[in-house]
């Protein structure tokens, strides 16, 4: 065992440090880090940053030099999250762009799909959405029934995506529709990439419970792609979806360094709050909680460096990610709930009125959906079940 | 032996029931949220008309004079609903301390405008961290002729800009206890309030400073430095009450839930045929029932100010408490997505259970306070045994 | 609400509680409450109790006077069992016989039955014990095996029971067999008394994990009923069964009552150990600990007694009582885990060795199949979830 | 950035595997705990021939001078048989304490005779109610010349009756701190040992009387009255050990869990397709793996040395322990009726895991323990960010 990383590791550590300090929006390091609340304002943050990333070129850091990628290794990508959650750096707004769909192009695009579309990708003049979700399929997805149908050369597509991330400010989406429909749900889907800016798309957005707009629910009336947008086979997209979700190869790793970094905050929040004149840490059940609660995020990211070094060894990534998901999910949820709880009453103030730092609010009630969001907590403990333990699956209806 | 709503109580469940369902339900709190605060004024009209201010105001005040009891369902179904307003401090607070320690003439005066509806109060009692502690009063009445001035700043004050009257304790001596009782009529001061905005937008929450206010002494409410004793007891009535309006919020939950659940269909089953769908609304059916077994409990030991009133309550409160937030959080779960949109109801839950966890206390605060019931005095009490 | 009782109810009880002065078994309520290990010393003490109940008429107190009992009202069997749990009597050994078999035979069974038994149930003359599981049908009751064939005059039972709890004590069994195959498993089932004196039936103890020999093993080979002793139709004793069930009108009173009481032990234990040379109790993790114990018991009784004043409003007990059942078995292991927990490192010393009282480690371990007797937790939740929510049933495989 | 076991560790895994399943695996406490101790000597010297006893001893005195990490998969290994004896207590406690702390003239003898297997070690630090806290040492040591002389009783010595030496914590001076370690060999001491019946039959305890026992003051180990310090180092490896031991029982009971559920068919269906035993499953395995990444961990961070070892230690005792015990009790809970009966294995491990919940501390000591360290020195160490 070492957890020590290599000289030329910790120098593409050192460089990216250097780099945030450079580049990122001012005041953002000292923790001044405000992202503008209106589309137009949020859309030109978010490309600023993106831009800036690519000029530097951390933009998809782990795609091929050729491409305008650094061709990190898998322990960069890592040391990359980690960086990027110790400074709690903007989203990369296109990162279904950047993380998935580009080197989903690059593996099984047409050459035409690739000089379309990889460039923009990573200086981010193209922004991507993904049209998975449906308002019947969610945590069955390959349920979706979302069509489209060929007229001439043409595919008329047609059907409502929900949960769409950043659609409102998405130029292009990587769509899964139905083609066609032999009963087996899981065949008859294809890929299509659809361009966010024609007739046939509206997009509304989705008010979440934290009062944020990142949600959008997606219209195709009579929307339009082309044989050209086809990604992989007709009738293929489930294979291409999994390809797809194959380059997603650092998993959770940010929100598990995040969280090891927001218990940091909750012991300093701990340790600065007072009841009773005293600062709560001296308080032994706050010791109890904040304790449990050390071990719980210790052991959920000494989890993720196991599976690391699994998947380095093995060379693919086993299906342990979804006990990172499961664990790293439900611990953040409890983490900012007990962030709230140590508050007192005041804990109820958010926004501009915030007691402590409006933060802790509204990431208290974003992680609300930390457990739903890229499959449920239920879900993830069916595929613990089934594909780590070998129990059986639940009937097939 | 009977431990069961009686049927005058369930009469008023009822009766509630059917006024919420027609002023809107669940579009109440909706509307009241998204600044449409007349929905308010209109509902204590309805409720007003039908004596529901003055259930705990004596007869000789105009009011029904029952107890804490006949409450229970009435803050049930309210909190089924979320409804917003000050219900709650009006007469599960300010009406018993009224009756029990007011002058006569200031029972003649609020406990009669009270009981018609025409004066609502609420509690101006945080400051400061919004510490639930007698050192942490610090709105200083001084003493001028006839008068008390009061200045600093309350905090958390529910819906301040709809009542009539403020409950203040303020602090009017050097000791840690030194604290009275005001009333604070707001026609006849000029308080400063400001809104706070709160997670949980259905309980407005003010800010009210107070710059060199006069009230005249004979606003004091009990005796002067005795008003931390008082406080507590209405407290205890505030907490029983809470403790209904949860137990109402849960049973709401477990509604729709389970409603959920039988309707939204994926891999071709509802998906309450799953039993981690059904286990987890089970488990919310249990704490629902203890919860409300424990705040029946609770309103019958206030109503017989039984010898374990205290625990009672803290009982009720702690567990409904950590209850009510985690079924608002499974609520959430179990319905998915659509659970974490503005437009579907479970928010409403999710942050009144969350923003009530340390109010006026914390669950550790009230489970403290259960053992040294317990401890003081082991014998049980009350429960046939 | 109203938690007095009526001067006539209060006189019962104060009949009871001089009685069991009397005649509990000396040094019983001195906390000396000693049960003989051997079958034979077993035997003999618990029927000497059960004598002694039905000599002083507390035996089957809820059945009517012509049959020796006393008519009991639903709350007087309640202060009953009030009252039996707060000395922690002894177990009435023939319980299956009195609360069950014997009702069920009142209310369905033949003039003979009732000549041949019913006496014979309530003096503790015979003792009875219940075949219901089997190897391959616990959870699923229904899907019992064991069968019984006509043969001239007699019917001739094959099978194994398993779980027969006094088995090795009981003279006679209340039996269910398999006597048709319809393939439809409610239907076909036939309700047998059985003698246990005869060559056919052999029990074999089960040692279980508090090394306690209560449950036990029945094999059935070409084992004997006669037409006569079959109770109700043939064919129909599931239907049997649920009659018998529907006698059990208290519930898990007793358990909620005794977890109540042991509740006040463990505080007492709290107060009396120490460490650092303080008594547990003044440590404000325990108080924690106990306050949230002390809500539950209390929560627990009180949802007791409001499905009591349902049951006596309706004149039948709802299916509440599964909550009752779930939440006393779960709070039950709780608190004897926790129990243990107070006594720290010196909990592993049991039987005469043990530190502080050995009947904690007994009912520790014995607590472990609460959730599993008599309707495990999952099936309860089943039930909870199906007849009172109205969730939809588990698929019907 | 590796963190998993390497090819030796994974050796040792695989022949600690091996050689168990040859004794007889589970059969090895079951014949134990019947009283046929004779399994124990065989087991004892099946690993010794193998040189499993010095692994932790160094090559000078006939040891292999590993760390305690490759300790790791071994203990799991017998964790996962819930294996009874003192190799915890030998190879994990008195190797690294001999080693750091013992004289030239100790070493040659003890670390020697201990990485043959001839002599085995336990630990008689118990007293009274139990506590593990220098205050409750109280088996005084009174100097007579060039001895000690040891009056008083230890309590639940693991294994007293089977290994040659004990080290004995005994009260040398008046301060509470006045604490000293002694080798105490039983073959040159009358020692009396009773056995005290423990729930956990897989681990004898004993208890020893020190009746005015002489043992020449050449016994010390390290300084007079500087022993708590040492057995609190000691205690580290013992812990650290103990996690292992506890995470192999874990990963024992998921593959047991797995396996009948996959097995037993009720409702026409394996139980493990029903989400309420499944999901349980999937709990016990998150805490599986969470504990074996911490257990790693404080064997990492023990043979390092690094600043934290107290701390990871702590996190992985606190949070092994209380999961091993939940683990456990589902383990009987999926099991069934099955699962009660002392004929199937559920109840070894049920045993284990509640009896050394609070062996030399409890989950909340650990925590506490935690958040000490965590206030002490803020910044995150070792793994690297």
């Amino acid at each position: 065992m070492d957890f020590s990383f290599t000289t030329e590791e910790e120098k593409f550590r050192d460089e990216l440090r250097q780099w945030l300090v450079d580049n990122l929006p001012d005041g953002w390091l000292e923790g001044n880090r405000v992202i503008p609340r209106d589309n137009e304002g949020q859309r030109r943050f978010f490309k600023d940053w993106q831009r800036k990333l690519f000029d530097g070129g951390w933009s998809g850091i782990s795609w091929p030099k050729e491409y305008g990628g650094k061709g990190a290794s898998l322990l960069e990508e890592v040391i990359y999250e980690q960086e990027m959650a110790r400074v709690k750096a903007p989203p990369q707004i296109n990162v279904i762009g950047v993380a998935m769909v580009g080197p989903t192009l690059l593996q099984i695009g047409t050459d035409e799909q690739k000089d379309k579309y990889v460039n923009k990708i990573l200086n981010g003049e193209e922004i991507w959405c993904q049209g998975y979700s449906e308002p019947n399929s969610g945590s069955d997805l390959a349920a979706l029934q979302t069509s489209a149908v060929k007229k001439g050369d043409k595919w008329i597509i047609n059907g409502q995506k929900i949960w769409t991330s950043m659609a409102h400010l998405a130029d292009k989406c990587f769509l899964l529709a139905r083609t066609e429909n032999t009963g087996k749900k899981h065949h008859g889907i294809t890929a299509f990439l659809v361009d966010m800016h024609q007739e046939g798309v509206e997009t509304k957005p989705i008010r979440s419970i934290d009062d944020q707009h990142i949600f959008n629910e997606v219209f195709l009336n009579d929307a339009v792609a082309y044989e050209a947008d086809i990604v992989g086979e007709i009738n293929e997209g489930w294979k291409v979806s999994l390809t797809l979700l194959s380059h997603e190869r650092t998993g959770v790793a940010r929100q598990i360094f995040e969280l090891n970094q927001v218990f940091d905050e909750l012991v300093e929040l701990a340790s600065t709050l007072k009841k009773n004149g005293r600062p709560l840490i001296e308080n032994p059940i706050v010791r109890q909680d904040i304790g449990r609660l050390r071990a719980k995020s210790r052991g959920l990211l000494l989890n993720y460096y196991r599976n690391l070094t699994n998947s380095i060894r093995n060379g693919y990534p086993g299906p342990e990610g979804s006990m990172d998901k499961l664990g790293g999910s439900e611990l953040g949820q409890e983490i900012y709930s007990y962030a709230m709880s140590l508050q007192g009453s005041v804990n109820t103030l958010w926004k501009e009125d915030a007691a402590v730092g409006e933060e802790w609010q509204y990431d208290y009630l974003r992680s609300k959906a930390f457990t739903i969001e890229g499959g449920t907590s239920e879900i993830q403990r069916n595929i613990v079940a089934e594909r780590i333990l070998g129990l059986p699956k639940d009937i097939k209806y | 032996m009977e431990f069961a709503l009686n049927e005058e109580q369930q009469l008023f469940q009822r009766q509630t029931q059917q006024i919420i369902k027609s002023k809107g339900d669940l579009e109440i709190p909706r509307a009241y949220s998204e600044g449409k605060e007349e929905v308010l004024d209109d509902l204590w009209t309805g409720l007003a008309e039908l004596g529901y201010m003055g259930i705990t105001v004596s007869e000789s005040y105009g009011g029904l004079g029952m107890g804490p009891l006949t409450l229970v369902p009435i803050l049930e179904e309210m909190g089924r609903a979320v409804i917003p307003g000050p219900y709650i401090e009006t007469v599960s607070f300010a009406a018993p301390l009224l009756e029990k320690y007011g002058s006569t003439e200031q029972k003649e005066k609020y406990l009669t405008e009270l009981a018609t509806g025409e004066r609502k109060f609420s509690l101006a009692l945080l400051e400061g961290n919004g510490e639930y502690a007698p050192s942490n009063i610090n709105v200083r009445a001084t003493e001028k002729g006839n008068e008390y001035v009061l200045s600093g700043e309350k905090i958390l004050v529910a819906h301040a800009d709809f009542v009539d009257t403020l409950i203040v304790p303020v602090r009017t001596g050097m000791s840690e206890q030194d604290i009275s009782l005001l009333l604070v009529d707001r026609d006849s001061t000029t308080l400063q309030l400001e809104k706070q905005i709160s997670m949980d937008e259905t309980r407005k929450m003010v800010k009210v400073t107070f710059n060199d206010v006069a009230v005249p002494k004979s606003q004091l409410l009990g005796q002067e430095n005795a008003g931390w004793e008082l406080l507590e007891i209405g407290v205890r009535g505030l907490n029983a009450a809470l403790c209904s309006n949860m137990v109402g919020g849960m049973e709401r939950i477990v509604e729709t839930a389970t409603e959920y659940a039988n309707t939204r269909v994926q891999f071709g089953q509802p998906i309450g045929r799953f039993q981690a769908v059904k286990h987890k609304i089970v488990e919310m059916k249990m704490n629902l029932e203890t919860g409300r077994s424990l705040s029946y409990y609770a309103g019958w030991a206030l109503e017989n100010n039984t010898e374990d009133v205290v625990e009672a309550i803290a009982m009720a409160r702690s567990l409904i408490t950590e209850a009510f937030i985690k079924s608002a959080n499974d609520n959430v779960q179990i319905h998915g997505g659509m659970g974490f949109t503005w437009e579907f109801d479970c928010h409403f839950f999710l942050k009144r259970a969350k923003t009530l966890e340390n109010y006026l206390g914390s669950p550790e605060d009230y489970r403290e306070e259960i053992v040294n019931a317990l401890v003081s005095d082991k014998e049980s009490v009350a429960v046939g045994r």
